[in-house]
């Protein structure tokens, strides 16, 4: 086994380190799809993996495009509805993860995924929220995993589809909302956030990359703990199963 | 009282300015060949919903048949985003309220149930929200809790004209079973006026009363079935046929520009008469047996 | 084919005859269920039958002892739930016919099935509602079939469960109920409700049966037509699909 | 993790003074053998809830073990009236709060969607609304639609401690399928904190998943799987067993009065030390196997 390792395999093997046994997870396609079968395949073997659409627990063979494809229901316990999966279990407070991509995000968590500017000062519009304003409102906490550039993190989004912790503090609760973003995974560190400004702070950063390298692809400072730990490598044996059973055509790790 | 009819007959039943329900997922059970009849008659000035955009509704925005999209967001997974209804959007051209998945599904379920409106915890604090406020006659409202006095976002209830829904198994009444999730299916057709049930079989009566637990578009609801094998093409059918990769990248390329569109109408909608045409001029017998699905996998 | 006819058989012709084809109809067991089988095989066969706790249009071989009978479900094209049969068809709106029995009415149409006098001055407590508050709440118009005794057809009952027309004019309207009873079906006569004041009127009287005993079977003084007529007879066509086909162990006829 | 326990294990879970959803109809799918097992185990001042009061629900009445019972009236269709629950409304020995059908099973909808309160038209007008009014800290209100300023009945979310559901099949996760109608059962468990899954038949989790659609309880709600075959005896389960005529006759007559029904108790609960002692007394295998659905048929 090569034990070099991609960034994309070491923020899936980042997300699935922040599931736990038992938890119920909503999670969107693409990484955090590797990240929570790896965890469900490794320590958390009773954790419940939700899509929005009407799918738990699935046990695909394939890797598919799409949570339109029936590649990713394949052998799944249940399958149902929106209603059953967003609402009784989602809106009445079951989902202990909300696994989320996103386009750009801010100081605070907020996800943009409706309309990002483009060189031309004009708005393009993007794919909007599916599930994951649901996700990002009802969850009890929720993983953000995205590629890290300063267009990414950004000061300030242009949009709002799911909120995080809205301008800081206290004000998601005040708003009414639940939970709250937990981490952000990117390809340069994990972050999290302060416990009362609520502002992104590095927790640790990827082996091999700078603390220079991170504050660089950002568009804000963020807060930097010190001194400034690295983020614990994949194992053989996480390797192993995301390159030979989880995605072994690379679909989902890029 | 028979509902069994062609599908130009159940598409001509549709006014001009009607609100849809469409059943598609992204490129799953999309009303594929409903859409490009709806657009071979000319019928336009529709209201779309459902709580994933997909093909469907992006294709009819494209012709220009759609004036008003309520939905939750969408996209044609890998194979791109809704590059006709994003178009009509950033133009200004398409009137669309953007939601979330839960918040269209518990406006349809409202509708549904005849519930008079419909709390949500989701949308707060966003600017999803925002923006649906400052429409004017809103479809959302604040209201208190009486048990507890906490205030919450409710949210009106949807009721469209009629739910059209891409099914893999009917019978001449309607009653429909669908194989695989069902994501808001059930909802839209529960809070439409009526239904048009666009089906890959038509079976005797007798076989869905040997498994009526799967039934879940009941008859009562639905106006006319068409039985129209491979009517989701080029999306897919769980259990009866694959998406087709090739024709959703070439619909893609297609809608990168206006003019390409206009091209690709031509050939796939208004060059063939009927969804047989169509499915002779995309290849076939030849190219559908290769999107056959395994009985085994389900795709 | 023996002409003559119980009153049973009358009544459920009688209940037969109020169903139009095409219409939805919620029904309770007992008579409403050979009402409904017998228009359906008859001139209504796209009329839809309900039963509340998830079961739409079945085609029993055999006769059940209640709802909770599999042997009344055989058959059924639907096999759902309360939610979706007592939600999104009758509380949407989409029923047309509630067709319910009741132990005691009054002038108005509300029904009693939950707390009855007993002759030591106490109250027994009944069976309650089940579906039928939810029915003659939300159908366009109920049906109530019983036996007519005095203490049935009360001047004033002790427990409203299922409204009918209040304390009668647009007392129903105006408490926010659609629809109300359009008929009472009894082993003597067949009523109607007067349109203004909403007070039970006789409509027809069974063929062998006196306007006095009429009147004197009941606890308050009906509306009459003058002339009275007579309710029309069933078919030999009618007795015999009750006798041969739904109900050939006289189950429901009593 | 293991879910799979014996009934006398999972009962055991259960508190006195907890609220349980239970899944009988009248006489079909009650939860017999588990209210036998409670009476057993001296469980005492439950809250019990029902759309449809079933002979479950009188039993543990009967036997003492019920405080409070939340439902919308009930019989044992033509074999008779729940005569425990009777007994105890008219002495007063039971708190009876009464609903009509649609009602609780909307009651449960909103407690298993997180929704703060559902609007309602039934009860208006109604005796059993006026005596739900009266009750202390009322679970009814009115509310004004903030669309249409038209007022509304509002009922307060059920949300019981434990759902109690016999079925035909389930696996070792309690990812379980209900054959037949389901009444309230779908929504009893989603609004509830957990549930107790009793079935007559385990079955590897590769046969549930070959059928998911048909999967009506999801496993992550299920806390506990009893494997009990005639676990609903003398009730019936749909294309399993009928019911037991002969045995519900014996239980009407049992219930007449106090003392006859003290007999019972002993006879049937305890005087057997389970399940399986009870279908010995009952008449064993020879019993049984005339009860046995037709598959046919299914009852």
């Amino acid at each position: 086994m090569d034990l070099d390792y991609t960034t994309s395999e070491l923020m899936a093997v980042a997300g699935a380190r922040e599931l736990k046994d038992g938890e119920v997870v909503a999670v969107g396609l693409g990484l955090p799809v590797v990240a929570s079968f790896l965890a469900k395949r490794t320590h958390a073997p009773h954790m419940t993996i939700l899509f929005e659409l009407g799918v738990i627990d699935p046990q695909p063979v394939e890797p598919g495009v799409g949570l339109a494809d029936p590649r990713v229901w394949y052998r799944a316990n249940v399958l149902s509805s929106f209603v059953d999966i967003l609402g009784s279990v989602l809106h009445h407070g079951r989902v202990d993860v909300g696994f989320l991509g996103g386009l750009e995000t801010d100081r605070f968590g907020n996800l943009n995924t409706t309309l990002v500017g483009d060189p031309r000062g004009k708005f393009r519009h993007m794919i909007g929220s599916g599930g994951a304003n649901d996700i990002a409102s009802c969850a009890r906490r929720t993983i953000i995993i995205m590629r890290q550039e300063e267009r990414k993190l950004r000061e300030s989004i242009s949009f709002i589809t799911s909120p995080g912790y809205l301008s800081g503090g206290s004000r998601r609760a005040e708003a009414g909302l639940r939970g709250g973003p937990s981490k952000v995974i990117t390809d340069k560190a994990i972050f999290g956030f302060h416990p009362e400004t609520r502002e992104l702070m590095i927790l640790s950063v990827h082996p091999g990359v700078t603390l220079d390298e991170v504050r660089s692809t950002m568009g804000f400072a963020p807060l930097v703990p010190d001194p400034v730990t690295a983020t614990e490598p994949p194992t053989a044996e996480q390797l192993r199963l995301i390159r030979e059973e989880i995605d072994p055509e690379r679909m989902y790790m890029g | 009282m028979g509902k069994l009819v062609t599908l130009a007959e159940a598409v001509a039943s549709i006014p001009s300015g009607s609100h849809l329900a469409l059943s598609g997922f992204a490129i799953t059970r999309c009303t594929m060949a409903f859409a490009r009849e709806v657009i071979r008659q000319g019928i336009r000035g529709l209201t779309v919903s459902q709580c994933v955009g997909a093909m469907d509704a992006d294709l009819l925005v494209g012709a220009g048949a759609v004036e008003r999209l309520i939905y939750g967001g969408g996209s044609l997974d890998r194979f791109g985003r809704l590059a006709c209804v994003n178009r009509g959007i950033e133009g200004g051209s398409l009137h669309a309220e953007e939601y979330s998945s839960l918040s269209i599904a518990f406006r349809y379920l409202a509708g549904a149930l005849g519930l008079p409106f419909m709390p949500i915890r989701s949308l707060v604090g966003s600017d999803l929200l925002r923006q649906l406020q400052e429409r004017s006659g809103a479809d959302v409202a604040s209201i208190k809790d009486p048990f507890t006095g906490e205030s919450w976002l409710a949210l009106r209830p949807l009721s469209p004209d009629v739910a059209v829904v891409q099914v893999q198994v009917s019978d001449e009444d309607g009653n429909a079973w669908i194989r695989g999730p069902r994501w808001d299916n059930a909802e839209q057709v529960r809070a439409s006026q009526r239904t048009i049930v666009i089906t890959e079989r038509v079976v005797p009566g007798d076989v869905i009363r040997q498994d009526a637990e799967q039934t879940v578009i009941p008859g009562l609801f639905v106006s006319h079935v068409v039985k129209l094998p491979f009517g989701a093409h080029p999306a897919s059918v769980y259990r009866v046929y694959d998406y087709d990769a090739a024709e959703i990248k070439r619909y893609v390329e297609a809608t990168r520009t206006p003019e390409a569109l206009q091209a690709y109408l031509v050939e796939t909608v208004h060059g063939v008469p009927d969804h047989a045409a169509y499915l002779e001029k995309i290849g076939g017998q030849a190219r559908l047996s290769e999107l056959m699905a395994d009985p085994g996998l389900g795709y």
